[in-house]
């Protein structure tokens, strides 16, 4: 695929742009939007209760979007995805969930350090509530961790261990496979952040065994507003619902209360159908470009923009020194500049990228760093982009009057 | 939105090398301003004498628009009575609000270097720390 | 307007069918859909975070959204809106965080029978997390709540008390002023679910003086997957997030976390921009019609349905007798004949109604009767689909082998 | 989809007139089966003989496809052995999936009036809970 055959199917991409803030919010493919359109045109009910043709109609799109997704990380069933809004929803259900069936006094939550909030606060305002404890398992300055620092970290108490497959600052894969392993000799659950993987490499949810797995559309080119919840289908089954309401439940009297089955009982409320039809979309543009071409064009911009990068002087990247170990994903200082400085200079020039702690606060003081920059970049980018950001990159100390 | 200009030499400058960017023996009030949002955070130190703002320094971190703001601040509120440098912190927040006139600006001396901050809503809160943290000082303990 | 103007308006319509259930899930104008496609196409960014200019107009529509639905509900502040995915999150937050602050071992919260599931069960599963107790105010058999019988349930220990503004089955305004100063004089909190209202009447919280409000976008011409609460800016003060996650927090450390302010505090995770865009839209699109002409047109179908439906033998209508007092909500039992065989009948005709107990099962039981069926108006039906809509009523027993 | 044809005579007459939605003295075997999402519920009750269904009813409340497909079942069992019963139940079930040849249907008698039900996954649940329930007692106490 040539640059200008991917940019075309961007609108937004069209205009004096260069958008590296994928890792944030991916820009979408026309097909999505039109998928939207689609769904309210076409299939537009409330899905699941409905007998008349067209909320059937709604029903069906909607569990064909799940089937897609259920597909696309390889679950082994489709109910085992639940639908919610974003990959935050997804981990406060897992945690309050999780945790109310089997977490009690005393036992541990093993969170990397390296995590989102996202993944981080949910498990220590459940772990409070039912009286356990969340422990760190913190990684190298290069963002590595191993079999050995997860061995030494997990106890007999540890009932869970939570890790993004690839970190949103960092961009390293870590051995989820191998930590499964790991874990589950343990008698420990995984639960695996996948929003920054999904976008960029195959994912096997059965070949890695992993317990939960949870992820945004928005960031894999679906609409903002959906989000998916992988889980394993017994503990699913075992867990209790998180939102309660409508569709979520059998039987309701004053006194009682039947929950409906997988994946019903965590869908509280009218669903998000014409999102998730956005979703499936989204996949489908995904498989049709093919990981192998998304991968060679992401890992050849991550060369090119690193190459280049680590020849400007006072400019460190965070993590490791390899672009393979980036997936698109560069994090990095200037010496004596604050980030937030550099994001504007960066602005100033129509380069969108972004500054701060990128919701992983824990990290950056484990890394001793109050704040970073992040350039991230999506397979639509272009050598253009980089070049862009590299020749704004060289400019900054010098407009900040150093040097 | 292009080529805005506000990291000009003034800015630069002041952020590069502060005069009042250190610590302070017994100052008479000292008081921390933070932005949770982005970071900013700043210790401010004054010396008052009868009503006169005598000494003033500031300690911290924070991106060169909070750190060069509160330099120029202490340029021009040093030696001043504590009622001017609230005419002046309430002028310089107009200055970003832009309901200010020509002849207020020119009061602001170098701060007045700022004024394009007002396009940046979110680097105002940068630009206004240093002077939010002057104001409450004087509304706690002066005023 | 005429009913050709109303149709042209929304594509899914043109089409050999009769929707009558829009209390179910609205359909929606061309112009929302447009909106969406608009945000993504024009303002796609992850909102609050960016310094650059796409990412801040991202912010400023999803903000610009925000202020559109306060003024809508006429909150005093934009930052008493919370943007949620519907009614049915809007409800699980306040039910848990007011919990969590103000309920405790010992104390009532009040909640109508006629409640919709969504306003229930949450309620319920706070209560019992803080040692709380549920009640019911039941209704009459016309649905009618009288400030006689809210007087009576109140005590001393009741904390909140909860209702419809309009219930989804009856259809009835309830007098929630009064009822607010009521509970006010007992220093009990009110939380109205508007779900079923804000489609149909002007709502102003100031004046009914409602401690908490909720409602879907989706039954209001929006996108499904965003929704709103509104709270009263001390109470939101007061209370502790729910979702935890990105966006959320000022400061994060191992130990410590410093949640953002309001309305920041309760929304994890990124929010539903693109659907918030929508919404807005969506309200516009109301507000360009106006509630003077979106009440007199459904009134007008209500009573031309009524009518009808009163001169049919065998056929009952749940609630009251006046038109007026239904909001375009008409459920409705046949004697002798099953809701879903009714249903189904209808559906054959592409006449779209819905059986069952429609989220609504305590009130259901409440009323002797074990599922209903409903047909539910909204300004964009027109005298066509109530006259298909009464010649397959007509016809239902006789098919099922009646009379 | 319009103009679906399975409220016909055949099903609108087992509805009405049931021939054995009664109750029944002593049943040999009763068992509740519910559709919890459409609330059909029903009690089935047989007595078996030396492996034949020698009679059975049925109790309970549900939309008229639910009721009559429980009627009609119990027309076609009483009297058949257990084995027959559940070869008439598979068939029923592969009726509702389509994959069913035209003998077999034949078998089935006026409950094949209810092949339509294919085509309407809404409402499959209800015409097979009679069987799913005969099925779960045959399974549990019989074979
Ligand atoms: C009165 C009422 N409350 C709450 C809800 C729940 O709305 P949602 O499913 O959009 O969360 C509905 C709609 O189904 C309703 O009618
Ligand atoms: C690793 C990781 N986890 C979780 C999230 C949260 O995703 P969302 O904001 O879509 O809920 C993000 C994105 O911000 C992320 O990068």
């Amino acid at each position: 695929m040539t640059d200008i055959e991917v940019r075309k199917l961007f609108p937004l991409l069209n205009q004096d742009i260069a958008y590296l803030d994928s890792a944030a919010t991916a820009q979408k493919p026309q097909c999505v939007m039109d998928a939207v359109a689609e769904f309210y045109t076409r299939y537009n009910a409330n899905p699941m209760r409905g007998l008349y043709e067209l909320s059937l109609s709604a029903t069906d799109s909607y569990e064909q979007a799940r089937q897609k997704t259920a597909d696309f990380v390889h679950a082994k069933q489709s109910c085992e995805i639940i639908f919610t809004r974003n990959a935050t929803e997804s981990l406060n259900l897992v945690a309050s969930s999780f945790c109310e069936r089997f977490v009690s006094e005393g036992d541990e939550i093993l969170v990397a350090t390296s995590e989102h909030h996202s993944n981080f606060l949910p498990w220590k305002k459940y772990a409070k509530l039912h009286g356990a404890v969340v422990r760190y398992l913190d990684c190298t300055q290069e963002g590595l961790y191993t079999a050995e620092m997860l061995k030494n970290a997990l106890t007999p108490k540890t009932k869970i261990f939570t890790i993004a497959q690839i970190s949103n600052v960092f961009g390293r894969v870590n051995p989820i496979q191998e930590f499964a392993e790991i874990c589950h000799e343990m008698g420990t659950m995984i639960c695996v952040d996948g929003s920054q993987s999904v976008p960029h490499i195959a994912v096997n949810v059965q070949e890695l065994d992993v317990d939960f797995f949870a992820f945004s559309g928005h960031k894999l080119y679906a609409p903002m507003g959906i989000g998916a919840l992988y889980g394993k289908k017994n503990l699913l089954e075992e867990m209790p619902p998180f939102l309660q309401g409508g569709e979520m439940i059998d039987y309701v009297s004053k006194e009682k209360t039947i929950f409906a089955e997988l994946p019903q009982k965590f869908e509280a409320g009218t669903v998000s159908a014409g999102d998730a039809w956005g979703l499936k979309s989204a996949i489908e543009f995904v498989e049709s470009i093919g990981f192998d071409e998304i991968e060679r064009r992401e890992l050849h911009l991550t060369e090119y923009a690193m190459k280049q990068m680590q020849e400007i002087p006072h400019v460190n990247i965070v993590g490791d020194k390899l672009p393979e170990n980036h997936h698109g994903i560069l994090t990095f200082t200037i010496d004596e500049v604050h980030p937030h400085d550099i994001a504007e200079i960066f602005a100033s020039e129509n380069v969108c990228i972004r500054a701060g702690h990128h919701c992983a606060q824990p990290l950056h003081i484990l890394l001793g760093i109050p704040s970073t920059v992040r350039a991230s970049l999506a397979f639509y980018n272009t050598d253009e982009d980089i070049d862009r950001f590299i020749s704004v990159l060289k400019k900054i100390r010098s407009q900040m009057g150093y040097e | 939105m292009n080529n805005r200009t506000f990291y000009n030499e003034i800015l630069t400058e002041h952020n590069r090398y502060p005069a009042h960017k250190h610590s302070m023996e017994l100052p008479d009030f000292s008081l921390e301003g933070v932005n949770p949002s982005c970071g900013d955070d700043i210790v401010l130190n004054l010396k008052v004498e009868n009503g006169i703002i005598t000494d003033g320094s500031y300690e911290g971190s924070g991106c060169a628009i909070s750190q060069a703001s509160a330099d120029m601040m202490l340029d021009l509120v040093i030696g001043k009575d504590v009622k001017e440098a609230q005419e002046l912190a309430d002028i310089f927040m107009r200055m970003i609000k832009e309901t200010v006139t020509d002849e207020e600006l020119e009061r602001l001396e170098e701060a007045s270097s700022l004024q394009d901050i007002s396009h940046m809503p979110s680097r105002v809160k940068c630009a206004v720390l240093g002077w939010r943290t002057l104001n409450e000082i004087i509304d706690k303990n002066i005023s």
